[in-house]
């Protein structure tokens, strides 16, 4: 941040831009007290994406160094980590853009989670908190034959959470969920936020019931991290403002469901 | 660390919101021992009236307008749709507390040096 | 209804309050003239506007450090001892301030 | 017993589409005690990656009258004539199979398709819609319909999450990041795997009456693949290694656009929504190879056709390896709503945003056709002959039924990883509650895998262990790859064998035990090896050219002598070669030539 101020002399690979400098954070609770900065030296093209230089220095350099991955182009979920300070996918982001001005990069873990190895984090809270608000939809009894009607619309809408891939940037950055381990956190919130939107799922009332509480919508005091973090440019805020005015209406939502699953074998009237 | 106007924002809310809080508890001590007899109450009134208490009567200033504009704006963000518009909210309602301590504080110290 | 409900509509409340309150105490500034505080205060409807006050920032008050301090996942276990502590020190609050407002007597 | 055994009714390695639906269709059936085992957590599977679309053949939009095979769809208003039938989406499928596909996996693929993806959308898939509330459905590269079930370009993403979250609402038990390392077949009958627990390090026997493969596909042994790095056919190569045969190991599609040197996929959507492809003298050059179905017609021959220009010097970017994908005429809004995720990868990985600019893109080694052969109930076969393994089940990638032949049609492999993954899920369940028993276990074999990782520990010679990956993967994709002939095939089986030797040497870098990816790395690559051998045996054999696999010596597909499945077994000197005929339908779809 203010690098402008005590910018030093550059090294000459790194101004020209073939090299950076990774600065990875490391620990090995098998070996390590606690966890220590650690840099290595990477080449760099204009198409080096993050991921690129942390394989360059997993298979090259230092074969212990590491972190998850798999898809590589940002739609696993695996590679999110906390990258100069925001938390992002490594995948999907260019090296060359993230360098200050000595050249350098900082990778650390998601923030808020216990340490594995590198930067490797223990999810069980992740996962608990998305299993607690049950991710699965429950279709009503009658089902038809062939599929459920639904405007473009209502999937439209539905769009803000269905990109969701699980990766955790938003759950890690959320000041609260390093306070409370036992708030939902906003990927279960947004999730929760897509079944209970869905017109085809037929229990609404008891997924409201469920973030309705201390500990759920309620806990989110609006910090928006989870907006500025996520790589898929998805609003789990909006998601949680939502809910939690649905769950002040709860049975009335409920009515509404009830009301438009009776039309879900029907064709969608056009204008 | 997340350091972004979202935690700023929600830090300063709680500082001063905790700071009301004890504020108000002191508040409530002084002007509630105005029907226990004028001794008590001047005592208690004179405790707070010190140079230093000036000063912080500018800081709960700036904790009360900072906490109130803030929480307008929390209140807009959750009855209007505008997470878009999260970093400029913020900004302006700092900038209106920050002009309406000003305002408010001036005079303060003003009136301090004076007497 | 919830905290989180109980605090926003506080927070509206006191929004009102906080604004008359400003205006009438402290305008014109550096005159805490306590004739006008007296004369106000004989009012009735003045009496009842201050406990509504009153009223409104002990809940936002009280709500709000239930928040703060519930935020903490180890005093979450605690919840209901502090939800018990918040509602025994709202009723002595508003006892306590309604008195005083109420048996108000001018100082001499 | 030995220590460390755990034991279940069935456990179900892979937990991509196909993996998760057997699972989750037993335990609907009533299998109440089920593992599944993943390498990676089950949401990470690569079965999320796709993009296109699932093909279906539910009629759901026909192309606008008048307006030619590449105009705009509208969807089809309520008793009109269907533009499309199980029977067109069969014979697509064998056509674009290169008649190698066994017709009677197909029929049950197409039987089954709508089924199944009127199931996904009961259960929670957000498809794409029309204006009247039906499934959407967009033209894809050898459907002579519009046929592609999608939601928006993640339509591998929906579905996965839907079927994951179905499995957890059946009670599945899912062991994330446990990674299979053997096989457990003696007599013939599956008595469970061996797998290591990556957290810990520990590794244990599970003991099972089923078990079941969905391992997927093997794209990383390439070195341009559009697979995640957890693509590495571990699946098939323990398969192998235990005893069971492997089929058509050298059919590998290369898809026509791969990111350039990223080889990330650009999905076949955007051919599908209209992209043209576009050489170095900007022309659309599909007009010389496929002039009726330009760049629709199947991946096959339109990487065989970039690959010609590119060999011919037509080839765009400085070192002429690459071609223009052109989607700017699509506009705009077309690309932000029907293909936003594509935009957005060409964006971070070439800095290119399509709305203004063309794509470099160039063929990338993109889906497995050959695997572990199954019956359509996802049965394993043991031989040529049709025995099955008891026990064993296979379906998705890493199994070849086979319904894609030497060359698979987009979209078609969604299905079928659905569609076989279900009917395993089927068979699995009547297998289990008709009184399958849990086999013993001789000696201890987590014991054996325990001294393996041992010894991959503890070697200390100079190369290491990626490097020779590398080694293989370019060998694989310059010998192997697009274009085949028997002195290229020749160099790679020689490179291959002395990779093997070499990997004897090899260090791995990583000495701890928990959490150890560069062991895993380790092992796969160990995979690597085994399974490309088989693939090359596979190729250098035959001797024709079909689908995907393009001998350059012999350029004419071979009826007569060819039309035949590839049947691999392990033996001390390589893989065995046998061959077990192709179930074709001779009056209703006879072998016919493939034109486009
Ligand atoms: C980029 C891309 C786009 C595609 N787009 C389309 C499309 O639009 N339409 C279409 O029909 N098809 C598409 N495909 C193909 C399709 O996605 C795959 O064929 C299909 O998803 C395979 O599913 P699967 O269940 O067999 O395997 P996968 O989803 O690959 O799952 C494999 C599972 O096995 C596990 N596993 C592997 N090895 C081990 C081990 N040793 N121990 C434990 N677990 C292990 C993994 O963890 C994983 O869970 C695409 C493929 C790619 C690469
Ligand atoms: C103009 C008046 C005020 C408004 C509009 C207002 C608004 C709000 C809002 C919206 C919140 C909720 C924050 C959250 O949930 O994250 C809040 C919290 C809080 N308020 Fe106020 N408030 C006002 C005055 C006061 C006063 C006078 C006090 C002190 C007595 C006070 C003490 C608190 C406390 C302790 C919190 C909890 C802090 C937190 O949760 O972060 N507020 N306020
Ligand atoms: S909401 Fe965004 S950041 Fe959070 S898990 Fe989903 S994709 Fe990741
Ligand atoms: S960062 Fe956290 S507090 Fe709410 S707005 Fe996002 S969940
Ligand atoms: S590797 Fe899959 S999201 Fe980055």
């Amino acid at each position: 941040m203010f690098d402008f101020i005590f910018k030093r002399e550059t090294p000459e690979a790194i101004k020209k831009g073939n090299k950076a400098i990774v600065r990875i954070q490391r620990f090995n609770p098998e070996v390590d007290e606690k966890p220590y900065m650690e840099e290595f030296e990477v080449p760099m093209t204009p198409d080096t994406t993050v991921l690129d230089a942390l394989h360059h220095i997993k298979t090259e350099q230092d074969g212990s160094v590491t972190f998850r991955r798999s898809c590589r182009h940002a739609i696993c979920g695996s590679c999110a980590m906390n990258i100069n300070g925001s938390n992002d996918l490594a995948c999907h982001r260019p090296l060359s853009e993230s360098l200050d001005y000595h050249g350098k990069i900082t990778i650390k873990p998601l923030p808020f989670q216990p340490i594995i190895k590198d930067l490797v984090v223990d999810r069980t809270t992740f996962w608990a908190q998305y299993m607690k608000i049950k991710p699965w939809l429950i279709p009503p009894d009658d089902i038809p034959e062939k599929e459920f009607r639904m405007s473009p619309e209502e999937v439209e809408a539905l769009h803000n959470a269905e990109t969701c891939i699980m990766c955790g940037a938003c759950y890690s950055s959320c000041q609260v969920v390093g306070l409370n381990k036992e708030y939902i956190g906003p990927h279960a919130l947004l999730k929760s936020f897509l079944r209970t939107a869905d017109p085809r799922d037929s229990i609404p009332g008891e997924r409201l019931e469920i973030v309705d509480g201390d500990n759920g919508v309620y806990r989110c005091h609006t910090i928006f991290n989870c907006i500025d973090a996520c790589p898929k440019n998805l609003n789990p805020t909006e998601a949680i403002e939502t809910l939690r005015k649905l769950a002040q209406k709860r049975l009335a939502y409920e009515e509404a469901r009830e009301e438009r699953q009776k039309t879900l074998n029907e064709p969608i009237r056009e204008a | 660390m997340y350091r972004s106007t979202g935690f700023i924002s929600f830090l300063l809310r709680r500082i001063s919101g905790v700071a009301l809080v004890i504020y108000l508890a002191l508040h409530m001590w002084v002007i509630g021992s105005v029907n226990q007899g004028p001794e008590v109450f001047n005592a208690r009134l004179n405790a707070v009236q010190t140079p230093i208490f000036k000063l912080f009567e500018i800081a709960l200033l700036a904790a009360v307008v900072y906490h109130a504009f803030d929480g307008i704006r929390l209140l807009i963000v959750h009855y209007f749709d505008v997470t878009d518009k999260r970093k400029s909210l913020f900004y302006a309602a700092f900038a209106i507390a920050a002009i309406l301590t000003v305002a408010g504080g001036v005079p303060i110290l003003m009136f301090m040096l004076q007497g | 209804m919830r905290t989180f409900q109980l605090q926003r509509y506080s927070a509206i409340a006191l929004l009102i309050f906080l604004t008359i309150h400003m205006i009438v105490v402290h305008y014109p500034p550096f005159h805490i003239d306590f004739s006008r505080i007296i004369e106000r205060l004989d009012d009735p409807v003045w009496k009842a506007i201050d406990i509504a006050f009153i009223l409104a920032v002990v809940i936002h008050a009280l709500a709000g450090s239930y928040m703060v301090l519930t935020d903490f996942q180890r005093v979450g276990k605690y919840k209901r001892v502090l939800a018990g502590l918040a509602i025994v020190l709202g009723v002595w609050a508003m006892y306590y301030g309604t008195v005083t407002v109420l048996n108000f007597t001018p100082p001499v | 017993m030995p220590n460390n055994t755990i034991t279940h009714d069935v456990i179900v390695v892979g937990a991509g589409l196909a993996g998760t639906w057997a699972a989750m269709v037993a335990a609907r059936e009533g299998v109440k005690d089920i593992g599944v085992l993943s390498k990676i957590h089950p949401l990470r599977s690569h079965s999320g990656a796709a993009q296109g679309g699932i093909a279906a053949s539910l009629s759901n939009t026909r192309p606008v009258a008048g307006t030619g095979p590449r105009g705009p769809l509208e969807q089809i208003p309520p008793g009109e004539e269907p533009v499309d039938s199980p029977d067109l989406h069969m014979f697509d499928t064998i056509k674009g199979s290169d008649w190698l596909g066994d017709q009677d996996a197909i029929r049950i693929l197409v039987d089954d398709a709508a089924d199944v993806v009127y199931e996904y959308e009961h259960m929670g898939c957000v498809f794409s819609r029309t204006p009247d509330g039906r499934i959407n459905q967009r033209r894809f590269g050898g459907h002579s319909a519009p046929r592609a079930c999608f939601a928006a370009d993640w339509t591998g993403h929906v579905l996965l999450h839907t079927i994951h979250e179905q499995a957890l609402r059946n009670n599945v038990k899912f062991y994330a990041e446990w990674y299979v390392m053997n096989l457990i077949i003696e007599d013939n009958i599956c008595r469970g795997v061996v797998a290591m627990d990556v957290l810990t390090g520990e590794v244990h026997t599970l003991r099972a009456k089923a078990v079941m493969f969905g391992t997927g596909g093997y794209g990383r042994a390439f070195k341009i693949t559009s697979n995640a790095f957890a693509n590495t056919g571990d699946g098939v190569a323990i398969a192998y290694d235990a005893g069971a045969p492997l089929m058509d190991m050298e059919f590998v599609q290369f898809h026509p656009t791969g990111l350039y040197r990223h080889g990330i996929l650009m999905s076949e959507a955007c051919r599908g929504e209209g992209g043209y492809l576009i050489n170095n003298k900007g022309e659309r050059f599909m007009e010389k190879y496929a002039p009726d179905k330009m760049e629709l017609a199947p991946r096959d021959l339109v990487s065989r056709s970039e690959q010609t220009e590119i060999n011919e010097g037509r080839g765009v970017m400085e070192d002429g390896q690459g071609i223009f994908l052109d989607m700017r005429h699509l506009g705009r809004e077309k690309i932000l709503s029907r293909l936003p995720q594509v935009r957005e990868i060409a964006i971070n990985f070439v800095g290119v945003d399509p709305i203004d600019a063309p794509v470099p893109i160039q063929p990338t080694a993109h889906y497995s056709m050959g695997g572990i052969p199954t019956t359509v109930d996802g049965q394993v076969i043991a031989n040529a002959a049709g025995d099955p393994v008891v026990g064993f089940y296979a379906a998705g990638e890493c199994a070849a039924v086979s319904v894609h032949g030497a060359n698979r049609l987009g979209t078609n492999s969604l299905l079928e990883a659905s569609v076989f993954g279900r009917r395993a899920g089927y068979a699995i369940a009547e297998f289990v509650k008709g009184g399958a028993q849990l086999y013993p276990v001789s000696g201890d074999p987590a014991e054996r895998q325990r001294q393996r990782i041992k010894s991959l520990l503890d070697r200390d010679g100079d190369e290491l262990v990626e490097h020779i990956a590398q080694d293989l993967k370019s060998t694989m994709t310059d010998n192997c790859g697009v274009f085949r002939d028997e002195d290229r095939l020749k160099v790679a089986m020689s490179d291959i064998k002395e990779l093997q030797e070499r990997f004897k040497h090899a260090r791995t870098m990583d000495k701890g035990r928990h959490f150890n990816t560069d062991l895993l790395a380790t092992l796969e690559a160990e995979h690597l090896l085994t399974f490309s051998e088989v693939i090359v045996a596979g190729a250098l054999a035959r001797t024709e050219s079909r689908g995907a696999h393009s001998r350059t010596d012999f350029p004419k597909r071979d009826d007569e002598d060819w039309l035949k499945h590839t049947v691999a077994h392990k033996t001390d000197d390589g893989p065995k070669l046998s061959y077990k005929p192709v179930s074709i339908d001779w009056e209703k779809y006879p072998p016919q030539e493939r034109k486009y």
